[in-house]
């Protein structure tokens, strides 16, 4: 789901959607951690939509006299080697983060499940070729693969996806192939083959819930992990280019500074940390709440 | 007054659903005395699993007590700690589950589970194996020691029945709760079965809960039978009462319905006409009164009150009279 | 492990780990750093803040003339693994070495003229060049391609031997090298001359500079090189039992301006790009202050550096401007910048990037790792060199004029001379500069080129960096001047 | 008449020890035959009843007659059309008119699913046009005796006989030609029980519906079966018409399957036949006729020598030496 | 049996064949240039054509691919033109380093994201759950440098307890594990929460099934029902992607290898990487695929031990 989508979605919101919602919502809003989880991504989400309009500072001014400074009624969380403002790089910064964390895992979410449910579920070659794949993939190193990539189509946030992409996916494929054959000499499974339903009808209305819930989880967590990496493969410079600010570069500079002065880090890491704090919860209570069993009011 | 092992006393239970509360159990009374075997009966899905759920304490996350309690013995079970109840489990009580394909545990051998059950005994590994090999024996399934190493999936739906069964009995319980325990068994095995419980029940004097919709089997078996519809204990009393003594339109009409009491072939079985009562807007008066043919317009306003039929033969109609008998 | 403790070790730190200890493939500083301890050669860097040598293998060394120098070795300087003493053999073999086409050395440069040397005598011997080669004292003799091998033992290997030196002849030997990890050498028995004060020196392969400064704080190391970020604080707060060096620094960080590019052919185009580079807010952002803005190519305190450069360091934005928009660029221009994705060049490109911005450049930063940037102008790896805009570089140097000068001559267009720069005077310049021996002389020469080359417009000199370095108040180190460890001298 | 489901000699084999196991133990052949050699045909519109021995392969068989396990040998022709090797999508037009119910009633139910979701995947899974999902669910539930506001709930909300009504309504939903029923009316009450079947005859009058029905109540096959098989170690035993085989049973297993049935009376004590000895295992079948270990009238002859099938003239076949004997 | 491990071995071939192949067409394909790297600047042209020939760049890389393949089936990864040793010699002095960093800390990260995951789970919605669930999410959200660096400065720095660099002495078991506490914590800190989080929802999905309540029904202590009868289900995701894990880990525990200037095949891979030295390239990742595809195997091995209905499966 891409910040556009996401747009839209708010913006045009059908009336099915919004009951679907508000119920949803009413059920986050009786566990504590899913209420909080929800606050939190929508203040990330929302923040990122708005930075534009409600930065204090021009990210990427440059005011070399006052940089490095402690925060202030000014700089609320200081300013970096060249006097830009971090909050105002936070804020902006969070455009990325979420544009790589949405795109990319939601991208190698959607593939992974799809391979690990053919996988688990297909016939014993496909599932060769498609393990062998992952295999594959899964082996060489990312900066590698990065680096080809990149002398292929050229640095940009586009290239990271992709890699983190193709690198991930076999990550949930894998996790979603091991889940699916151990349901797979399941009773139901065996029901719905005897009903006539077809393989994709099986893996999608069957298979998919099951898997589903674990992989949410595993994928909000992985959102820090996505925007660490963008900042690994920006620094190498196949990613996103300066001075446009993420929060990956913010902590990558902040680690050549952890010492002297230690904000930088604080600035980059906290809505990291809060947002994996926001997707996982927000992740886990939308798990419970879709999951019959775990749902507490039926 | 014989002694009880269990007493179920005004129980009542709801779920928690999206559209209410479905009122699952209503103010159950029942009673296990020391030694006797008790049957349940009654329509499917009138609440049966969920009157031992709640007895063993294990109910589903979206049910909730709401009145009444569970004696076993002494104990208010409901009161225990969770630890108290633990230790009841499966040492004074143990229980055989209605679904026996999902109720074994898929990924750990058959072998290795009666052996966890036999936790509490000091004696070695080999040993439990073999007592659990021999109960195996005991239920018929054949070949015991070899598959102690099998999976569940590896074996018939009867065959995990009579495995279920075997671990239960293989605690050595003081009341055994078997939940329809013998649907996938065939009659020879079923008959095989029903000797084992009983003579479980003669050597150790155990108490047997039995449910079952088998009513040959509950005849054959049975001491006392409780008949439930609905959520409620309609009636009940001793097997013979019960069987040649029906006295609630519902037990009545459940045993003309068996079709091994039809002695001529037919392809027309008999049927209590009607459908079930919407449990989570409780009709007024009596539960049954939608699909008895004698109700009458007190039968839909009022609760009928328990009439004591003999010591302990008891149901709740309308229609009884004070001798107990059925003015129709 | 009593006597361990016992022992005097030095615990110091390299930032990459040694590739070859032979003279004639060395790449890394940190292979001189250990050759330098476990050879000899004729004569050595003298520690302190001049650059100025002594005599080390040598007892005697004496330039005749132009084209000859004659040396006479110490007697009793004895290598190991009983190859016997070192004799003027050893050093015909180890200089003649370099240069024989037959090993394809790529630091045959080093020895620039030479073309032979003369036995003379057990111990002594002439080093005949073919042309006068003033380097050959600053960069030659004193330095890597000077270190005097056996020649029994290299021949008893093969003529090659990479990272195992199969006779020393210094005051350390070898002990352990544990790759990627740690080097550690140890008191040479067989050694005669002074002796060194440390029982073993560990030199700790360290990446990072944070790592470096964690590892001093920390005491698992002694003596290590700083980051410029650091050095303030350090100033502040210095750790307890240490102290800190600021020494100047060799390199020479620029921004180049291709020539060829079709946006830049315009001189003016490319003088309104120096102008609109501000050095002092680049020094300050991305160097911390620490370092001073630079003249040219030649560090301070070497022959030809330049006191001042034509353009005055602070940007001019008007006059900039001026010139762009009589280069029909009064519009803006689009440009982009080539950068190693080192933190300084990412911090100062975004400097450049806001004030060439001011003049109405827009500047977009390429970052390339390593491996991919060092082949960006190189003519032999693609076409990636027909693109290049502006690009960031930042070479090293050794203390003579000559080894900055020869990237930039026309030979050069297309391997290391990335701004396409292309001057005959320079070239000839740089020719006469290596045989000139008038020291002020040769210095005016170099001037004259830095000039040339800032005329162009193809060069912004951006400074030299600085060289900060730690160390424990119990240690005196033997540094050059520009910070580089003589570990053999270390106190 | 036309036979609408035929099965010849059909075999299941199971492989009986881990591959390591076997390897180690050196059993070329750690194979268990689960269904040996089976023969059975259904016409249009009748009911054929399998009753056996729990573990006797019921089931297997049923899954491989709907292609769900494979059968290593034999023919099951549907229609004249041979099943087995039969790739699944190949098999799938043919799942409309083969139904199956399963024996596990809440296992075989998707868990996530709603009722209403479940009962109507058959229109859904064969693209069969349905107006309002939601009628067609009440008219699926009210079939099988549930109210509509079952339609919201999920299978783990079900208790098991209501479980067991979904599977039959997921079976009837888009009116098959053979109904294959693993213990269609276990857990069932009475009185459901009689519903369900006589829906079931119903539709069978009304469309000629065939009925394979693995059951374990003799009281049902009796009334409802016209023709049965009696199934031990994965074997039919005997088969013929259900009256036939009521009236006269031939097999020493079938007699004593019969005598066990039990009265819903508890002063009626019928004279049953007991069974005692060893209980034979797939994997070690006995020699001669598989049942010697646990016949009463066991001879000589039947621990040595395997019996041959025995026909009468109704078609009543069993498997005994001594059919005439006893 | 063999025939399973025939065909296992067979696959693992084919992608250790596919991987080197891709990989060789990567290296390839992105610029950079090893002989000037290797030779220095001064390197004339001719002197790098040389060196290319030695390094067989100068043949089409479908031949270079098969001398490569030849000679690895000859047990020979080639020679690093660098350091003049064999790349085997590199390599295996560097992998031992990178294995015992990444098992010891996938073992501390698994022995207490288990259990945190197990208890988190049966004590649902409790305070520890949800101190918990705030704990592991962090751990997972802070930058593995943040807890190497504030380690470092905390254990060596200021307690001085801990070395700050290297492996330790390679003859001295007790060195080399103080040395590992450092980067295992910092290596193995975000896989905590990871594994916790993980273990916790698979196991909430596991603890609802039937069979656990029978297991309960039968008063089995909770230690048993969680650890033999839950988990064993509940652990199958996780073992899967810990065998992913331990594979990425053995070219990304870079950043470890880095910041605490420890030896290991990460840091190989990546100065090679950036010096194009091809032969290490290959030598390194052939091993690390191999092992990539050993661990992986190994997973599903033991799911598939776990599970005897993925058993079937297989
Ligand atoms: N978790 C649940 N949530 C909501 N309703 C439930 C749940 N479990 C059971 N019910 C409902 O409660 C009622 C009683 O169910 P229970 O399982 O006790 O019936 P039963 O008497 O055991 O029936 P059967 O003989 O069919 O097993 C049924 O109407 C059932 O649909
Ligand atoms: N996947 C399997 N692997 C190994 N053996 C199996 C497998 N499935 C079934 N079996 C064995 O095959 C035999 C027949 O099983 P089946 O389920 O067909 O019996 P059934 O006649 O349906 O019994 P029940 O009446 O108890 O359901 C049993 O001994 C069983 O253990
Ligand atoms: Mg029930
Ligand atoms: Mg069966």
């Amino acid at each position: 789901m891409t910040v556009s989508s996401l747009k839209q979605m708010l913006v045009m919101p059908s009336f099915e959607f919004l009951t679907g919602f508000k119920l949803a919502i009413k059920r986050l809003c009786k566990e504590p951690l899913g209420l909080l989880g929800l606050i939190l991504v929508t203040l990330i989400v929302g923040s990122a939509i708005l930075a534009p309009w409600i930065v204090p500072h021009d990210p990427i001014a440059i005011d070399v006299l006052n940089r490095l400074k402690g925060p202030s009624a000014e700089h609320w969380l200081g300013t970096d080697q060249l006097g830009r403002d971090i909050f105002s790089r936070v804020l902006m910064g969070s455009q990325v983060a979420l544009k790589v964390a949405f795109s990319a895992i939601s991208l190698a979410l959607g593939f992974g499940l799809l391979l690990g449910l053919i996988a688990g579920f297909g016939p014993a070659w496909l599932d060769h070729i498609i393990v062998t794949l992952f295999d594959t993939v899964r082996s060489f190193p990312t900066i590698i693969f990065a680096l080809a990539v990149v002398t292929l189509t050229g640095p940009s946030l586009t290239t990271i996806i992709l890699v983190i992409v193709v690198t991930s996916i076999p990550i949930y494929g894998r996790v979603v192939r091991t889940q699916t054959q151990a349901l797979s000499a399941q009773e139901f499974i065996l029901a719905e083959r005897a009903l006539g339903a077809s393989m994709p009808r099986i893996l999608g209305v069957h298979m998919l819930p099951n898997v589903i819930g674990q992989l949410l989880i595993l994928a909000s967590m992985d959102v820090p992990i996505v925007i660490t990496i963008e900042a690994g493969l920006s620094f190498l410079g196949l990613g996103i280019q300066p001075p446009t600010p993420s929060w990956g570069t913010i902590l990558n500079d902040g680690y050549l500074f952890i010492r002297n002065t230690p904000w930088m880090i604080i600035a980059g890491g906290i809505p990291l940390i809060l947002c994996t704090l926001g997707f996982t919860f927000l992740g886990e209570s939308l798990r419970d709440i879709f999951d019959p069993k775990l749902r507490k009011d039926i | 007054m014989t002694e009880l092992i269990l007493d179920v006393h005004d129980l009542s239970i709801d779920y928690r659903t999206p559209r209410g509360k479905l009122k699952a159990l209503r103010n159950i009374n029942m009673q296990i005395p020391k030694g006797k075997i008790v049957g349940i009966v009654g329509e499917s899905g009138c609440g049966k699993s969920t009157l031992i759920g709640a007895i063993i304490n294990l109910l589903a996350s979206n049910a909730e007590v709401t009145k009444g309690g569970v004696k076993l013995a002494e104990d208010e079970l409901f009161n225990l700690s969770k630890k108290q109840m633990q230790a009841l489990r499966g040492d004074r009580f143990s229980m055989v589950f209605q679904d026996p394909m999902t109720s074994l545990n898929p990924v750990v051998s058959i072998g290795n589970q009666m052996i966890d059950i036999q936790y509490r005994d000091k004696i070695s590994k080999k040993e439990k194996a073999a007592k659990a090999a021999a109960m195996l024996d005991k239920v018929g399934i054949p070949d015991p020691e070899s598959r102690l190493s099998q999976y569940p999936h590896e074996f018939s739906g009867g065959m995990l029945q009579r495995i279920a069964i075997a671990m239960a009995l293989l605690v050595e319980p003081e009341l055994l709760i078997a939940d329809e325990p013998t649907t996938a068994l065939d009659a020879t095995l079923e008959v095989q079965i029903i000797y084992r419980l009983k003579e479980l029940q003669a050597s150790q004097g155990c108490s047997i809960l039995f449910i079952s919709h088998h009513l040959g089997v509950i005849a054959e078996l049975c001491d006392e039978v409780v008949v439930m519809y609905s959520g409620e204990v309609v009636e009940k009393g001793s097997v013979r009462d019960i069987f040649h003594n029906p006295s609630h339109p519902y037990t009545q009409k459940l045993l003309q319905c068996d079709p091994a009491a039809i002695k001529q072939k037919t392809r027309d079985l008999p049927t209590i006409l009607g459908s079930l009562p919407d449990l989570i807007e409780v009709p007024k008066g009596c539960i049954f009164a939608e699909r008895c043919d004698s109700a009458s317009a007190n039968c839909h306003e009022n609760k009928p009150k328990v009439s004591q039929l003999n010591d302990n033969h008891m149901a709740s109609c309308h229609l009884l009279n004070e001798a107990g008998a059925l003015y129709a | 492990e009593a006597a361990d403790s016992d022992l005097k070790i030095l615990h110091s730190r390299s930032f990459t780990d040694i590739q070859s200890l032979d003279p004639a493939f060395y790449t890394a500083a940190t292979d001189e750093d250990v050759m330098g301890a476990i050879y000899n050669k004729l004569i050595y860097y003298k520690a302190g803040k001049d650059w100025e040598w002594e005599l080390q293998a040598a007892k005697s060394i004496e330039q005749i003339d132009d084209t000859h120098i004659a040396f006479e070795l110490k007697p009793g300087i004895m290598f190991s693994n009983g190859f016997g003493e070192m004799t003027a053999e050893d050093v015909k073999f180890s200089y003649e070495r370099i240069i024989d086409p037959e090993l394809a050395s790529p630091v045959a440069s080093d020895w620039g003229t030479l073309d032979h040397v003369e036995v003379t005598g057990k111990y002594t011997g002439v080093i005949v060049l073919k042309e006068a080669f003033q380097p050959l004292w600053n960069i030659t003799l004193p330095y890597a391609a000077g270190n005097i091998l056996s020649k029994k033992a290299v021949e008893s290997v093969g003529g090659k031997f990479g990272s195992k030196p199969p006779a020393i002849s210094g005051p350390f030997q070898i002990k352990e090298w544990k790759p990627k990890q740690v080097v550690i050498l140890e008191r040479n028995p067989l050694w005669t001359g002074k002796m060194p004060v440390y029982d073993e020196i560990h030199i700790h392969q360290i990446d990072d500079e944070k790592t470096a400064e964690i590892a001093f704080e920390a005491g698992d190391i002694d003596f290590t090189r700083i980051s410029l970020s650091s050095l303030q604080n350090y100033r502040d707060t210095p750790p307890k039992d240490s102290l800190l060096s600021e020494n100047p620094s060799l390199f020479y960080v620029w921004v180049g301006i291709n020539q060829e590019n079709s946006k830049l052919l315009d001189p003016k185009v490319r003088q309104a790009i120096q102008l609109s580079i501000d050095v002092p807010s680049i020094l300050a952002a991305a160097y911390f202050d620490a370092a001073d803005a630079a003249t040219g190519i030649i560090a301070p305190g070497l022959t030809g550096h330049r006191e001042k450069s034509i353009l005055a360091p602070a940007a001019d934005y008007a006059k900039a401007k001026q010139l762009l928009n009589e280069a029909g660029y009064g519009s803006g221009l689009d440009l982009s910048i080539d950068i190693l994705n080192k933190s300084t060049f990412v911090t100062a490109a975004q400097i450049m990037q806001a004030t060439m911005a001011t003049v109405g450049i827009r500047l977009t930063v390429n970052l390339h790792e390593s491996g991919s940037f060092w082949a960006l102008g190189s003519e032999s790896s693609g076409d990636r060199w027909k693109n290049i805009e502006l690009v960031m570089n930042r070479f090293s140097m050794t203390p003579d004029p000559y080894y900055a000068s020869q990237w930039f001559v026309e030979k050069q267009v297309g391997v290391w001379n990335w701004e396409r720069f292309r001057n005959q005077e320079f070239d000839e310049l740089h020719e006469k500069a290596l045989s000139e021996s008038s020291e002020p002389k040769r210095s005016i020469m170099y001037q004259k080129m830095q000039d040339i080359m800032e005329e162009s417009g193809s060069y912004r000199f951006i400074t030299h960096e600085s060289t900060p370095i730690i160390y424990r108040n119990a240690i005196v180190p033997a540094l050059r001047p520009d910070g580089t460890p003589l570990y053999r001298s270390f106190q | 008449m036309l036979n609408l489901l035929e099965a010849r000699d059909v075999r299941v084999r199971f492989r009986s020890k881990s591959v390591i196991k076997s390897l180690i133990e050196r059993d070329d052949d750690p194979f268990l035959d689960a269904v040996c050699g089976v023969s059975l045909n259904v016409k249009p519109g009748e009911t054929f009843a399998i009753v056996g021995e729990s573990g006797s392969g019921k089931t297997t068989l049923a899954r491989a007659i709907t292609g769900l396990v494979k059968a290593q040998e034999g023919s099951i022709r549907y229609l004249d059309k041979e099943l087995i090797g039969l790739s699944s999508s190949q098999f799938r037009p043919l799942r409309r008119d083969i139904a199956m119910m399963f024996q596990d009633p809440i296992g075989s139910l998707s868990p996530r699913l709603t009722v209403e979701s479940l009962i109507t995947e058959p229109f859904k899974i064969h693209g069969v046009k349905v107006d309002d999902y939601a009628e067609e669910a009440r008219r699926l539930l009210s079939m099988v005796g549930l109210p509509a506001h079952f339609a919201s709930r999920y299978p783990f909300q079900l208790s098991g006989g209501q479980a067991r009504r979904v599977g039959v309504a997921r079976a009837l939903a888009l009116s098959p030609k053979l109904i294959v029923a693993d213990e269609p009316t276990a857990g069932l009450d009475v009185s459901v029980q009689g519903e369900i079947l006589n829906l079931l005859a119903t539709l069978q009058s009304e469309l000629g519906l065939s009925l394979l029905i693995i059951t374990h109540n003799l009281s049902v096959v009796r009334h409802i079966s016209d023709r049965m098989g009696i199934m031990y170690l994965g074997r039919f035993i005997e088969q013929g018409n259900t009256d036939d085989i009521f009236e006269q049973a031939k097999h020493p297993y079938t007699q004593a399957l019969l005598s066990a049935n039990h009265d819903p009376d508890p002063d009626a004590h019928s004279e049953r036949i007991e069974l005692q000895g060893e209980v034979p295992s797939l994997l070690q079948r006995p020699m001669g006729c598989e049942f010697h270990t646990r016949c009463p009238h066991a001879k000589d002859i039947c621990r040595s020598q395997v019996p041959e099938m025995r026909y009468s003239t109704s078609g009543h076949q069993a498997q005994c030496h001594l059919i005439d004997a006893i | 049996m063999w025939f399973f491990l025939v065909k296992r071995c067979g696959l693992g071939v084919l992608i250790v064949c596919l991987a080197v192949t891709a990989l060789y067409l990567m290296i390839h394909s992105i610029p950079g240039d090893p002989a000037s790297i290797i030779l220095g600047p001064r390197a004339t042209e001719e002197m790098k054509a040389a060196l290319a020939v030695k390094m067989g760049l100068d043949q089409p890389i479908l031949i270079q691919l098969f001398n490569f393949f030849k000679d690895v089936f000859q047990g020979d990864l080639g020679f690093d033109v660098f350091s003049q040793r064999p790349v085997i010699d590199i390599i295996m002095e560097q992998l031992p380093h990178t294995l015992i960093l990444i098992l010891v800390s996938i073992m501390w990260a698994a022995a207490i994201g288990i259990p945190l995951g197990c208890y988190s789970a049966i004590y649902q919605n409790s305070l520890f759950d949800k101190i918990s669930a705030i704990l592991s999410v962090g751990t997972i959200a802070i930058p593995s440098f943040v807890v190497a660096i504030y380690g470092l400065l905390i254990f060596s720095v200021t307690l001085r307890w801990l070395p700050a660099i290297g492996a330790g002495d390679s003859g001295d078991i007790a060195d080399q594990l103080t040395h590992l506490i450092l980067p295992s914590l910092a290596v193995g800190l975000g896989w905590v929460g990871y594994i916790s989080r993980l273990v916790r929802s698979s196991m909430l999905e596991t603890l609802g099934a039937n069979h656990i309540r029978t297991a309960r029904a039968f008063g089995l202590p909770e230690r048993v029902i969680i650890y033999r009868y839950s988990l064993r289900i509940a652990i199958l995701p996780t073992i899967t992607l810990l065998g992913v894990g331990v594979g990425y880990l053995l070219s990304g525990a870079l950043f470890a290898e880095i910041v605490f200037a420890r030896p290991g095949i990460g840091k190989l891979i990546f100065d090679a990487v950036s010096t194009r030295n091809y032969p290490i390239v290959m030598g390194s990742v052939l091993i690390t695929t191999i092992l990539f595809v050993i661990v992986t195997t190994l997973a599903d091995f033991v799911n598939a031990l776990l599970d005897p209905r993925i058993r079937a499966h297989a």
